[in-house]
């Protein structure tokens, strides 16, 4: 459970790490990509408690004594909405990606820098 | 009948000191020529120059305000006069001096020159007013360290009321601003140089530069006018001087002998000395005259 | 009685089902869209009508059938309510502000528009943290998608950077939610308890307010907003301004009870540094849309800190500030971002097309109006409160930051205006394209700003009517503007008579006697504006506008009222003086340099303490100890407006561009504003004196002002730049005789007072005249008119003697009492430097009336005319009253006598037309009869003893035997007093003047330097972002 | 001349001034000078003491003999004990000093200079070339005899005469005008039109007035 709580923070900082440092377009969707997923794990690993099941109420676990058994539900409820969103963004981003490159036929960041001050 | 009486004691009094100030002129002439090795005009001659500029059968006038300017310098000089009381004690003197203090008589001097200045003004002529522009300018920088030996004067006697200042400088020579508060009468001194705009002052009529300046177009009767008052009004400052600096008159021969010294002063150092630049007369006014002023001030506030 | 959960429900569904009903047609569609829009906010606003009216208590919906914390609530309450019911209508205007843009593009936008009103109604209603993250990404990619409407190359890479931004700072949020439930097992808020952040806890609350915070755009983390404001298309960027920031402000709000105090504190400051910033760096802005930009950053600052600093405050004060500053922003914010797409001018400097659609500009006018916190908008009470606040708590750094951010955003704020009003307009497209929607969205907002400006006076305060005379002058003439000009002139003569007339019985003779400077002499100069041909749009307006702001100062009951009529006579003498044609600069100096004053004083009677008494305030003052901190901040501010030495730059500006009917308005009576202010200042000061001797050095400043003003005066070649100066400098002596503080100096000042109303109003008007027949003001362009205006001429010699203090007319008087005061009180250097200064003036008095009027008359003046009557009669009026009181001078001296009589000992004895001081004696009637004597005797003389007289032309001229080439060469008037300045060396140079160039480029070029952190690197922005929680994390120092 | 004829003749005999330009004609006066009889005999006689004992000359060197001018102001021959003394403005001179030769140029400058002084005025001619050409008698460019463009008073004869001649003159002129014969200003202006003539003869680029006020 830490080393997956350590694992999202690392993949979040790598992450953001790539965001930051690689000029490409796509490369730097990775890299949110990379830090969402890793923000998944973290949320995913604070709702893991040891030696229990998976929140799901079928044959597996016993109602009555499925707050014993199962894992906090409510990470994990998260996290399916969150998956779903960074889906979402990243898809998104991407699109933009498309569009910008068909503007410009460029995929470096430097390139769209003519807004500023 | 007692505001005729005060009238006809006025006119006296102003046919008094117009002679006076115009034989004055006389005599600086002569003197001036003694200094240069001549003789000189008669000392009369002053009187023979108005009569014979009143006789102009012709004259140009260049619309209202030319014809008043004279006017208005006249009236300038006669009411510069006839706010001071002359002769300290003597009724004839008084003049109307109770209408107003020191500071009245140091704004009147204005008017004249106000209205001159719109008179010359209207003649059309360039030199009249590059005259003015230095005369005004000049008028600026020395009315500062007058005004302040004004303020000391004020402070000392803790009035502006030109009677009591003369009161209060009876008695021993050594009641005179002169002696109470040198720095003041310096300062007043030297500003009077300006005033009565011989060398190095004399930028205003300045005949090699700027012939003859502000009255230049000023011709017969409206020159006369002129003439009459520079008699008038020279003596009115004297006057002044001397009943702000050296303890007034209290009859006519001591006032004749008081401003005659007065005058000798700025008649020496304009014998003696060439013409400032207009700057360079700005800046020297606003430079030791007016440190001597501000002097005088510290002197009567803390000594 | 509808549910709001179907807000939400239907704004779903609708965004659904859109893309089939669109099969059958784009207008089925639309009828869909907006009848779902108008549907939100009829909802909301019945909502907010109960809330607020009926009193109905806060509605909580469940949903699923629980309820919290087991399942998601909704809220609903009054604040909740207030906040939706803006961000639907401005969703919904803003819709059909772009109706052209959504018949066109794809049904997405319309689906992506809808969804994203839904995402912000959730956000603003869920109490639920991770039901809040979800609609707030709902929110973020509906908002990413719709920045692609316009689909250039600037907004997509705009859209691109926003996006990267925004899902950095949603990471944080879900982290910081996440945590939240870890450390508390909750995620509801109102089960939330903020002691459980202890330690390691206060990381969440941290991740989870800086997300928050990020998403609010602080300084420097910002960049992304920027670019996106400037390159989306303006119906967009109005929502992601308004509706998308109005949300996200009370997501802040909602958590803020979780947040420690420490962390607020950061935040506070941090949106006041925001505030700073991005009104600084605005400054140098150039591009329309990205200066509101900036400015909105800023606000959005603004609001966070009113919102944190206000929260221990009573409840109707944070209505008050934060419904305030929220209202006034977002919908000023809106309309803005709504007319730049209307003008569709990239550039500031292309904005002089506005001038061309005058709807278009008051509808511009009064928006930027709003923004800058001018009264009556809401964000001038707002500030008012806060400032007010803040200064109580002691935060001035606080209160310096937002007033300076304030006054950086006065500055491009009102250049731009001025630029609208007066700028180029450009060649290339001149013409503003029409289009209804596009009005129609904006009239409404300018209307419910006014609406609320309405509400807020009546609901907060208790303000009678006669307060707001002067706004009601301006609506008024506002619909009677297609009257003629001179049926307007004398109607506003009747309405200012009206006005005296309620307002004439005065507490005090005080006021009475400013009423008379007010009223009278702004009745009598009105008589110079009849001369105006046509219709003279919204001029008499702006004047009654002003006057009846003046009358309001003297009547004026508490601190509150004082300052409301100065900011509407600021604001209406700056409308005044931008109507001149080349005032552009000139008004944006007077409006910057009146607004730091107004700021001053703000601060000034902020920490004034309470009035006891129900007078007016000039009154009710004497009884108040007003501490040295509030002397001093009140004098400067009432010095600025008097224009004394320092901040004096803005006022020849002011004086000479204004029309020239109005100068004399601004010189004879605004800058007499300012002196009551003083008198005001110093009658609580005779009362209470301090140990600091503020007034002596006030004496110093007035003193050093009536030279500096004198010299300025005799180097212009402009009539009206003189004339100002000269203003200047008769102010300084004012000044300088109010801070004497004894009997005979208050005499002087009031005396002076009047006279100056009385000989500047008519040189003014003379010298409108001759600009009006002679279309010049450069003097050295006239000459010799005395032949043909010989009225005027008179005026201006009557009007130069009273000023020059020359006997016998009342200017005597003035120096005389001026001089006696001075060294009564022991003032001794500082008369003689008056005295100086009053020969001085000699200079520039002969040279107005020389090169105007003497001298030699121009080839292209042979023809003019003798001013128009109208000019002529308040000059006549004002020539009897000066010679009146010359004349009689206890006409005057007599009652001024009894008003300072109730300040202090009289010290003069009126005898009859003798006045007597403790120095000397000064008699007006008997000077004036002497004079009259001696210049009859010499006249007499030079009559009798003349020569035949021949009246000669103007050629006619000794020239050293030659004739005179011509006028032009012959006239002695450019550059008159030349060895003067050569003989003033280095004490001529422009100094002040100066300084102020250099602060405004030291702004400037800061704002230039700071600005370079927003390189337009999407990376950066990400850099800044990461940055900034890392130095907030630190600064919190867990 | 009694004032019905003065007004008479200022209002019928008004001055072309055809060398101006039209739009200059505005800015000169164009009023005919008229001569002025004296009020009173025995006032005339006081007066003309009073003119002879204050002589201003102009001081314009209009020729060579100019230089001979200066040293009368000087110590050696001080003319100030006289009541003579010089004038920078014509407005205020009464007495014109020709100073020698007059060359066509000179003479405009003469003429103007002589129309701007204001009666009584008084011409003293210095020099031979005043009367008759002198040594310039057959030049181009210089005019013979100066009475024919403005009246002379005294004329000084010699090449050049010397500061004692001057003061002589003056003393000559002094005496005339005691004895009344002096009245010039009267002549030229009942002579105006020959004197015109005259000087419109010889003055080629006439662009002032006909008569300067």
């Amino acid at each position: 459970m830490i080393v997956a709580l350590i694992l999202g923070f690392a993949l979040l900082l790598i992450g953001i790490y790539g965001m930051l440092s690689q000029k490409n377009l796509i490369k730097i969707v990775i890299g949110f990509s990379i830090a969402d997923t890793g923000t998944h794990i973290i949320i995913v690993s604070i709702g893991y408690l040891r030696n229990r099941t998976a929140p799901i109420l079928n044959s597996a676990v016993d109602i009555s004594k499925a707050v014993q058994q199962v894992v906090d539900p409510i990470p994990s409820a998260l996290v399916l909405t969150a998956i779903v969103i960074g889906l979402a963004v990243t898809a998104l981003m991407l699109s933009f990606v498309v569009e910008l490159y068909k503007k410009r036929q460029s995929l470096s960041i430097d390139d769209y820098q003519e807004l500023k001050w | 009948m007692d505001i005729m009486i005060k009238i006809l004691y006025a006119v006296i009094s102003v046919i008094v000191a117009t002679v006076y100030g115009l034989t004055l002129g006389g005599v600086v002439q002569k003197i001036y020529a003694r200094v240069h090795g001549r003789f000189g005009p008669p000392v009369w001659q002053p009187f023979i120059d108005i009569i014979k500029t009143h006789g102009k059968r012709v004259s140009i006038s260049h619309g209202i305000m030319f014809y008043l300017g004279p006017v208005f310098r006249f009236a300038g000089g006669l009411g510069t006069y006839l706010f001071i009381p002359v002769i300290y004690g003597s009724v004839v003197f008084a003049n109307f001096s109770m209408a107003g203090d020191l500071l009245l008589v140091m704004y009147f001097i204005f008017f004249g020159q106000l209205g001159m200045a719109l008179g010359a003004g209207e003649g059309g002529h360039p030199y009249s007013p590059l005259g003015i522009a230095r005369g005004l300018s000049q008028m600026s920088t020395f009315e500062l360290p007058f005004s302040l030996a004004v303020i000391a004067v004020a402070i000392q006697y803790d009035s502006l009321n030109i009677t009591t200042i003369v009161a209060a400088q009876q008695g021993s020579i050594l009641n005179w601003t002169l002696f109470t508060n040198p720095f003041a009468v310096i300062a007043a001194m030297i500003s009077l140089l300006g005033m009565n705009m011989h060398s190095p002052f004399s930028l205003v009529l300045a005949p090699q530069e700027i012939p003859i300046g502000p009255p230049v177009e000023m011709n017969s009767s409206f020159l006369a006018i002129l003439q009459t008052n520079r008699g008038l009004f020279t003596a009115a400052k004297l006057v002044l001087f001397m009943n702000l600096f050296f303890g007034g008159a209290t009859n006519l021969l001591i006032m004749i002998v008081k401003t005659f010294f007065i005058y000798l002063v700025s008649v020496i150092v304009g014998a003696a000395f060439p013409r400032f630049r207009p700057e360079q007369s700005f800046r020297f006014f606003l430079k030791w005259p007016t440190i001597i002023g501000i002097i005088s001030i510290i002197f009567i506030v803390y000594f | 009685m509808v549910n709001p959960i179907y807000i939400i429900i239907l704004s779903l569904a609708a965004g659904f089902l859109l893309s089939i009903f669109d099969k059958s047609g784009r207008k089925l569609s639309l009828i869909v869209f907006y009848s779902v829009l108008t549907f939100n906010v009829f909802v909301i606003a019945d909502w907010f009508y109960r809330f607020t009216v009926l009193g109905v208590s806060t509605l909580t919906i469940n949903t699923a059938g629980f309820s919290a914390p087991l399942s998601i609530n909704l809220q609903l309450g009054i604040q909740e309510a207030f906040v939706l019911l803006f961000a639907n209508l401005t969703g919904l205007l803003a819709a059909i502000y772009l109706i052209k843009k959504f018949k066109e593009s794809n049904i997405s936008s319309l689906v992506l528009y809808l969804i994203l009103i839904m995402g912000v109604n959730g956000l603003v209603m869920t109490r639920d943290l991770f039901n809040m993250f979800v609609f707030l990404e709902i929110l973020s990619i509906s908002t990413f998608a719709l920045t692609i409407l316009t689909k250039n190359k600037k907004s997509l890479s705009a859209g691109f950077k926003y996006m990267i931004a925004g899902g950095v700072a949603s990471t944080f949020f879900l982290l910081g939610v996440v945590f939240v439930y870890y450390f508390t097992g909750n995620l509801n808020l109102d089960f939330i308890n903020p002691s459980d952040f202890t330690n390691y806890g206060l990381i969440a609350i941290f991740l989870l307010s800086i997300a928050v915070f990020i998403e609010l755009k602080p300084f420097p983390a910002n960049g992304w907003a920027l670019d996106v404001y400037e390159s989306v298309n303006s119906g967009i960027t109005s929502v992601i301004a308004v509706v998308n920031s109005a949300a996200i402000i009370f997501v802040f709000y909602k958590i803020m009870p979780l947040l420690p105090q420490n962390l607020l504190n950061i935040f506070g400051i941090a949106g006041v540094v925001t505030f700073f910033f991005s009104n600084l760096m605005g400054l140098k802005q150039t591009n329309a849309k990205r200066l509101l930009g900036y400015s909105s950053i800023g606000q959005m600052g603004l609001l966070v800190a009113s919102i944190i600093y206000t929260i221990h405050s009573p409840n109707k004060l944070i209505y008050l500030i934060v419904g305030g500053f929220f209202t006034n922003h977002l919908i000023a914010k809106a309309g803005l971002f709504w007319i730049t797409g209307i003008v569709k001018k990239e550039k500031i400097k292309d904005w002089g097309i506005l001038k061309e659609n005058k709807f278009l500009l008051i509808l511009f006018g009064l928006l930027l109006f709003a923004l800058s916190g001018i009264p009556p908008f809401p964000g001038f009470w707002a500030k008012w409160e806060f400032i007010k606040l803040l200064v109580h708590g002691k935060m001035f750094f606080v209160v310096g930051g937002i007033l300076l951010g304030s006054l950086f955003e006065i500055v491009f704020l009102f250049r731009w205006f001025t630029i609208a009003v007066k700028g180029e307009v450009p060649s290339e497209n001149p013409k503003i394209s029409f289009e209804f929607s596009k009005y129609f969205s904006t009239t409404i907002f300018v209307g419910i700003t006014l609406t609320i400006s309405v509400v807020i006076m009546k609901y907060f305060y208790d303000f009678n009517w006669f307060q707001f005379l002067p706004l009601i002058a301006v609506v008024v003439l506002y619909f009677l503007d297609f009257i003629p000009s001179k049926i307007k002139g004398f109607l506003s003569l009747i309405a200012v008579g009206i006005y005296g007339y309620f307002l004439y019985p005065f507490e005090s003779n005080l006021q009475l006697f400013f009423g008379i400077i007010f009223i009278v002499g702004s009745a009598i100069n009105i008589i110079a504006t009849l001369n105006r041909k046509n219709i003279n749009k919204g001029f008499y307006g702006f004047l009654l506008m002003m006057i009846f702001s003046f009358g309001n100062l003297l009547i004026a009951k508490s601190y509150l009222e004082f300052f409301l009529a100065w900011e509407f006579m600021t604001i209406s003498s700056f409308v005044l003086i931008l109507r001149g044609k080349k005032a552009q600069k000139a008004s944006l100096l007077y409006i910057i340099f009146s607004t730091a004053g107004a700021y001053l004083m703000m601060i000034g009677f902020s920490l004034a303490p309470n009035l006891t008494s129900n007078s007016a305030l000039i009154i009710a003052i004497s009884n108040i100890n007003l501490p040295i901190l509030v002397t001093v901040l009140l004098a400067i501010g009432f010095m600025i407006k008097s224009g004394s030495l320092g901040v004096h730059i803005w006022l020849p500006e002011a004086h000479a561009e204004a029309e020239s009917d109005v100068s004399p308005f601004i010189s004879a009576i605004l800058l007499k504003a300012g002196v009551f202010g003083l008198f005001m200042v110093g009658i609580s000061y005779i009362n209470h004196v301090p140990a600091f001797d503020m007034f002596y050095w006030i004496g110093w400043i007035g003193v050093l002002t009536a030279i500096v003003g004198a010299f300025l005066a005799s180097f212009q070649e402009d009539a009206k730049r003189l004339l100002a100066y000269s203003s200047m400098s008769q102010v300084g002596y004012i000044v300088a005789s109010i801070a004497i503080l004894s009997h005979l100096g208050w005499l002087s000042a009031l005396y002076l007072s009047f006279n100056h109303m009385m000989f500047k109003s008519a040189l003014f008007i003379a010298i409108a005249g001759v600009y009006y027949r002679t279309h010049t003001r450069t003097m050295y362009e006239m000459g010799g008119l005395i032949k043909k205006m010989p009225l005027s001429f008179i005026s201006v010699l009557i009007g130069i003697i009273a000023v020059s203090g020359v006997p016998p007319l009342s200017g005597f008087g003035a120096k005389w009492l001026i001089y006696s005061s001075f060294i009564e009180r022991g003032w001794y250097l500082q008369a003689g430097v008056l005295f100086f200064a009053s020969a001085v003036s000699f200079l520039y008095l002969y040279r107005l009336i020389h090169t105007i009027f003497l001298g030699q008359l121009k080839y292209e003046h042979q023809n003019v005319k003798e001013a128009p009557i109208w000019f002529l009669i308040p000059q006549v009026i004002f020539m009897v009253g000066i010679m009146a009181i010359s004349m009689y001078p206890n006409l005057i001296i007599q009652p001024l006598n009894s008003i300072v009589g109730n300040y202090f000992n009289s010290s003069i004895i009126v005898d009859g037309y003798n006045i007597t001081s403790s120095l000397g004696n000064w008699n007006g009637n008997m000077i004036m009869f002497v004079t009259m004597g001696i210049f009859v005797v010499p006249l007499i003389i030079l009559v009798l003893l003349n020569g035949r007289t021949q009246t000669v032309k103007q050629f006619n001229i000794v020239y050293a035997a030659e004739r005179p080439e011509s006028p032009q060469t012959t006239h002695i008037a450019y550059n008159m007093f030349a060895h003067y300045r050569k003989a003033l060396g280095g004490w001529g140079k422009p100094r002040i003047w100066n300084f102020w160039h250099e602060t405004n480029e030291w702004a400037h070029s800061l704002s230039g330097l700071f600005r370079q952190i927003y390189t337009g690197n999407g990376q950066t922005y990400i850099l800044h972002i990461i940055l900034y929680i890392v130095v907030i994390y630190f600064i919190m120092g867990v | 001349m009694d004032k019905k004829n003065i007004k008479k003749i200022e209002k019928e005999m008004k001055l072309a001034n055809e060398g101006l330009p039209e739009k200059e004609r505005s800015l000169f006066s164009d009023v005919r000078p008229t001569s002025v009889t004296p009020l009173n005999k025995y006032l005339e006689k006081f007066l003309n003491w009073a003119r002879a004992e204050s002589l201003w000359f102009l001081g314009f060197g209009t020729g060579c003999g100019a230089i001979e001018l200066r040293p009368l102001m000087t110590s050696r021959y001080d003319v100030f004990r006289y009541g003579i003394a010089p004038r920078p403005t014509p407005r205020q001179s009464s007495v014109f000093i020709i100073g020698g030769y007059a060359s066509m140029k000179t003479v405009k400058r003469i003429v103007r200079s002589y129309e701007q002084m204001q009666g009584p005025k008084f011409v003293i001619a210095l020099g031979s070339c005043t009367i008759n050409g002198g040594m310039y008698y057959d030049s181009y460019n210089t005019i013979n005899r100066i009475d024919h463009y403005i009246p002379v008073d005294v004329y000084i004869a010699g090449c050049m005469p010397r500061p004692e001649s001057l003061i002589a003159g003056f003393n000559k002129l002094k005496e005339k005008i005691k004895a009344g014969e002096c009245d010039g200003m009267n002549k030229y202006a009942e002579n105006f039109d020959w004197y015109k003539k005259n000087q419109k003869r010889v003055i080629k680029d006439w662009n002032m007035p006909d008569f300067n006020w």
